[in-house]
């Protein structure tokens, strides 16, 4: 068995600055043996630990899909010490990646289901992997209406623009975007807070789950929307983040009553959560 | 050991030291080359973390200066600072390290010639000092670079 | 001593009546002999709980620290010396505490009686002003209670709340024959590579568990520099030199702000004897700055003022 | 499974014989305590202990360990690229350790050893390791062994079970590497019946010191959400000063951190333990720390041990009652009490 703690080596490929603050990078990664490539079979939902020699690893949720190959995709915001050092290096430089690690959307459970996503600001990464996944037209028919509410503070605080953009003009999807203010008179989208956004276009519950990833309030004010329109506990779907060191539930810190959130989460129901300690 | 060169980190204070060391430099002053200096605004902003990390990572001795009492630009920082360094020396050498590597000193912005005097100073004390051999941080690799309590354990990395 | 312990009630007991503070920070019986346990009283229904003996050693002012309540607080000699200090830097104010006083005769050192054991389990502990008599399976031994006291107790010169709202017993006798650095002394004498040998083999057995750190009243910074990240000043490992820059930087930050309480040296699992250090420190400020900690609340600490003629003989 | 008789005089023998072929680790006094060390000779053994100061929990997981090394250096065109560190597990056997100690590991294993991932550090170290446990025939006041699932004399995580006899001590094997351990020894006699029955009557007597303080049966029908909302934690933690003490003593506390550490243009990635009682812990990037008060610190080591762990593996509780957090903890937080709040909140009142 491959020791769980080794990175697979990988080198950046592109680094794209996704917001106006520049706080938010994608990096695309190649990986330097392809037999490791191979290895790193994952599903939309899974996280990733990026490692940086000499300075650490960050526990990041995997923004590719499955379905687009020969790279993985991570979008980084800048808070310490491992992500500050990563938004300075360059296409070229090496790096590791280390999972994929924990579980994911229950994509089977799903089967079948119309898919609701809520996201908010930097959080929708495994939900652009999801989307992308889904929009696969391997996995589209598995797939009833998908529907997308994604929110940021302004329009240049948004990730994947271009792919919003064209998400938009696609029929097979139902997109709904919005920013909390802006003066921009171009911008022909929705203004107002997620929560409100939701309530207003009102996705129905009907055969329908719903993915909720965002900052906690919005994932607080969010969830009695949900509520209202119908969403039982068991179909509302959260992604957790916390403190994370080893990320195969050894270390013991992301710990919440029975749970490891990198080895039995991050990904996890309403009602499975209701039965946790609040400590998130 | 005949071409050991002593390193010596030194914290020079913006509006006095730190001229006097561009003065010097100016003026054609003489002084070893074996000085890394690092300009703080005051030597009041010296934490005594910068001299433990400037030890930490191997410098053989470590260098203050700042500006004479009643100088201060910031009218009174050096006053502060003068009670932290003789605590923090005082304490230094009560736990091993030998007093020759930590070297204080008032100099003003005009004061060339001190500069070049006290760094040729500091720099031959340093020397008769040798190498610094403790309080030198080393990476936890294999067991030489173990402390006695984990040699032991770690006898099965080799 | 065991008066205290009614006093400390009496006064609960009525403070927390005529809803004068919230609770009362003192102690309760331990589950071990020769251990108690600071307890926070917030009901005159457990106010029986409260006990005062030999083993109140740990500093009640490390509860103190943000408090935003009002709280009476059982404060000995140290305790009472860091409550200044805390006031002094802003921890708490004057008016949100209620200290009761306790004159102390010194705390009973349990690392030392049960070193004197070598093995034995003491069972049972009984106190009187002069003695100390521990029993266990199959042994009874007699302690002169003077001979057990903590290290710092021994040679402390500030039995006598210097603060206090109510004075719960007699003013006891402060020793005027003390030499407090006695071991400083020695230290100074060795040679600098034989200080540096004692000091590395002071700490050998250290493993970082910053109980020492957790234990001092005076520890209360929001992070921690061993926490600090960017940069980092200290490795987390047991490296000797981590761990050496953990405790000279301990130490220095208690510079003119230890009122040597020993809550450190008592907190230690690996009976580390910390106080080497900070000894040291307190030492100079008295002979360089001519400061003695927690003692006038008016004062500001050694290393918040100066004097223009303060010593600078080691300037160039 | 073989049973053998050791005299005393003949036991540094047997050690000597036993080091030839392996590392051989037993407590050995250091000033006024006993901690678990690689032996230099037969004679630094000094069964004459209650247990060591430190719990030999770094024998598998040492408090700070080296995993990967690495190169930064600008032209190496394996700069960044993290190595595994050559490591070659000795054959360890480890004389003398308390069967609460051992049964530690046992309890350990399950979070290091699972089915989707291994921890190959604590998995060799476990396997290269030979556990010669020695009952406990004076168990101390603060013992609570037998209340917790295990006791002086359990085998269950042992190789090998000695037990002081008349004379010397009789050893009897419990797994086939202690079979393997014990067989064709010149130092030993075969134990004889009566031998067993002392050792057996021995055992029987110890388990009857070892105190009761608690019981944990109704923890595990309360769902563990209302045992974390219990009131009774605003008490337990007020003496709390947040230390590492309990956890870094305690047997059964395995987390860890995991550092890089860099010097000139080389760097290691490190393991060091770790503990839930320090705010860094679980401290966000972004500043969000869940467990930012004291309160919720200390109630999750009590309930990861007693609620969580046992819910999680169904087995446990993540504690084996050696005491030495009751014993070391220098505010007091006694354990014993602790579960046995937890325990009463469980029982309804009548």
């Amino acid at each position: 068995m491959k020791n769980p703690y080794l990175p697979y080596p990988v080198r950046i490929q592109e680094i794209i600055t996704e917001t106006e603050d520049r706080n938010l990078k994608t990096f695309k990664l190649v990986f330097l043996n392809p037999k490791d490539e191979e290895a790193f079979s994952y599903i939309p939902g899974q996280f990733a630990e990026l490692s940086v020699a000499g300075q650490g690893e960050v526990p990041i949720g995997i923004a590719s899909s499955p379905t687009e190959k020969g790279f993985i995709m991570f979008t980084v915001n800048r808070v310490g010490k491992v992500t500050t050092h990563l938004h300075n290096m360059k296409p070229g430089d090496v790096m590791g990646v280390r999972g994929p690690l924990g579980n994911w959307y229950p994509w089977e459970e799903m089967k079948g289901k119309n898919v609701v996503i809520i996201g908010g600001g930097f959080a929708f990464t495994t939900l652009r992997s999801s989307i992308v996944w889904m929009l696969d037209p391997a996995h589209r028919g598995d797939y009833g209406d998908i529907t997308v509410v994604y929110g940021a503070r302004n329009p240049g605080m948004l990730l994947y623009k271009d792919e919003l953009v064209a998400w938009e003009k696609r029929d097979d999807i139902t997109m709904h975007l919005t920013v909390d203010g802006t003066d921009d008179p171009d911008w022909k989208y929705n203004v107002g807070f997620v929560p409100a956004i939701t309530q207003e276009k009102a996705p129905s519950s009907e055969n329908a789950y719903a993915i909720v990833c965002g900052p906690p309030i919005m994932i607080k004010f969010t969830l009695p929307v949900l509520a209202d329109l119908g969403f039982p506990p068991e179909r509302i779907i959260t992604s957790l983040e916390m403190r994370m060191k080893c990320g195969i539930g050894m270390c013991g810190r992301c710990n919440i009553g029975t749970e490891y959130v990198c080895k039995d989460g991050p990904v996890f129901t309403m009602e499975k959560l209701g039965r946790l300690p609040n400590e998130y | 050991m005949s071409e050991w060169e002593p390193k010596i980190v030194a914290f020079l204070c913006n509006w006095c030291s730190y001229g006097a060391a561009d003065l010097a430099g100016v003026s054609r002053l003489q002084y070893p080359a074996n000085i890394r200096v690092i300009r703080v605004p005051c030597s009041g902003r010296i934490n005594p973390k910068f001299i433990l990390a400037a030890l930490r990572h191997g410098a053989d001795g470590v260098w203050v200066s700042g500006c004479h009492p009643g100088d201060c630009h910031y009218i009174e920082g050096n006053y502060y600072a003068r009670r932290k360094f003789a605590l923090l020396k005082s304490l230094l050498e009560h736990t091993g390290i030998d007093p020759r590597r930590l070297h204080f000193s008032w100099i003003s912005s005009a004061e060339a010639s001190k500069f070049a005097q006290v760094a040729r100073e500091v720099v031959e004390t340093v020397r008769a000092a040798g190498p610094s051999r403790h309080f030198i941080k080393t990476l936890p690799q294999g067991e030489a670079a173990w402390g006695q309590a984990t040699a032991e354990l770690q006898a099965e990395v080799v | 001593m065991h008066a205290y312990t009614e006093k400390i009630r009496d006064a609960a007991r009525r403070l927390l009546a005529e809803k004068k503070v919230d609770g009362v920070i003192g102690f309760r019986r331990g589950t071990l002999p020769l251990m108690n346990e600071p307890v926070f009283v917030r009901h005159v229904d457990h106010v029986d709980q409260l006990i005062w003996d030999g083993n109140c050693g740990i500093n009640l002012a490390n509860y103190l620290t943000k408090r935003k309540d009002r709280v009476a607080v059982v404060a000995k000699g140290c305790d009472s010396r860091n409550i200044v200090v805390h006031i002094q830097e802003n921890q708490i104010t004057r008016d949100q505490l209620h200290i009761l006083g306790v004159p102390c005769q010194g705390m009973l050192d349990r690392k030392g009686i049960l070193r004197a054991l070598n093995g034995r389990e003491p069972l049972e502990v009984e106190e009187t002003d002069s003695q100390v008599r521990v029993s266990g399976e199959g042994f009874q031994e007699v302690f002169a209670r003077r001979e057990v006291l903590q290290d710092n107790c021994k040679i402390c010169i500030h039995r006598n709340p210097v603060i206090y709202d109510e004075l719960l017993g007699e003013m006891v006798e402060e020793p005027t024959d003390v030499d407090r650095y006695e071991d400083v002394r020695r230290l100074e004498s060795l040679s600098v590579e034989e200080r540096w040998n004692h000091f590395e083999e002071l700490i050998a057995s250290c493993i970082r568990c910053y109980a020492c750190r957790n234990a001092c009243p005076q520890c209360y910074c929001p992070t921690c520099f061993v926490d600090e990240s960017r940069p980092q000043w200290v490795g987390k490992s047991l490296d000797p030199t981590d761990t050496r820059t953990f405790h000279l930087l301990r130490a220095y930050h208690m510079a003119g702000r230890c009122t040597d309480c020993g809550a450190c040296e008592r907190a230690c699992p690996m009976n580390i004897k910390v106080r080497q250090f900070t000894k040291k420190l307190e030492k100079d400020a008295k002979e360089l700055f001519d400061y003695e900690v927690g003692i006038v609340l008016e004062e500001r600490p050694p290393l918040d003022t100066y004097r223009p003629d303060d010593p600078q003989d080691f300037i160039k | 499974m073989l049973k053998i008789f050791v005299s005393k005089d003949n036991l540094p023998r047997l050690v000597d014989r036993l080091m030839a072929d392996n590392q051989v680790l037993g407590p050995v006094r250091e000033g006024e305590a006993y901690r678990f060390r690689a032996l230099k000779e037969a004679r630094d053994l000094d069964l004459n202990f209650q247990n060591t100061r430190l719990s030999p929990k770094d024998l598998m997981h040492p408090q700070t360990d080296p995993l990967f090394a690495y190169s930064l250096r600008k032209d190496d065109p394996e700069a960044g690229i993290l190595k595994e560190l050559p490591r070659q597990t000795a054959q360890r056997v480890v004389l003398g350790i308390r069967p609460c100690d051992a049964k530690a590991f046992q309890l350990v294993d399950v979070n290091f050893v699972t089915d989707t991932y291994r921890d190959p550090w604590w998995e060799a170290r476990r396997n290269a390791t030979v556990l010669v446990g020695l009952g406990c025939t004076q168990p101390c006041s603060t013992c609570f062994c037998t209340a917790v699932g295990t006791g002086p004399f359990d085998s269950s995580a042992l190789d090998v079970l000695m037990t002081e006899v008349e004379g010397g001590y009789l050893l009897a094997a419990v797994t086939e590497k202690g079979e393997a351990l014990l067989q064709d020894a010149p130092e030993a006699q075969s134990a004889t019946g009566e031998m067993a029955e002392a050792a057996e009557k021995i055992a029987l007597e110890a388990a009857k010191k070892v105190a009761k303080p608690f019981v944990i049966d109704p923890l595990k029908d309360k769902p563990q959400t209302e045992l974390f909302g219990a009131e009774f934690w605003e008490e337990v933690q007020f003496a709390c000063i947040n230390c590492g003490t309990c956890t870094y003593l305690c047997p059964t506390c395995w987390c860890f951190d995991i550092q890089d550490e860099v010097q000139g243009d080389r760097g290691v990635r490190l393991r060091l333990w770790d503990a839930c009682m320090f705010p860094l812990f679980t401290l966000h990037g972004s500043g969000h720390n869940p467990r930012s008060q004291k309160l919720q610190r200390v109630r999750q080591r009590f309930m990861h041990k007693f609620k969580y762990y046992v819910d999680k593996y169904g087995d446990g509780p993540a504690c084996v009652g050696c005491g030495r957090c009751v014993q070391y903890c220098p505010v007091n937080i006694d354990i014993r009490r602790v579960v046995a709040m937890m325990s009463a909140s469980c029982v309804c009142p009548t």
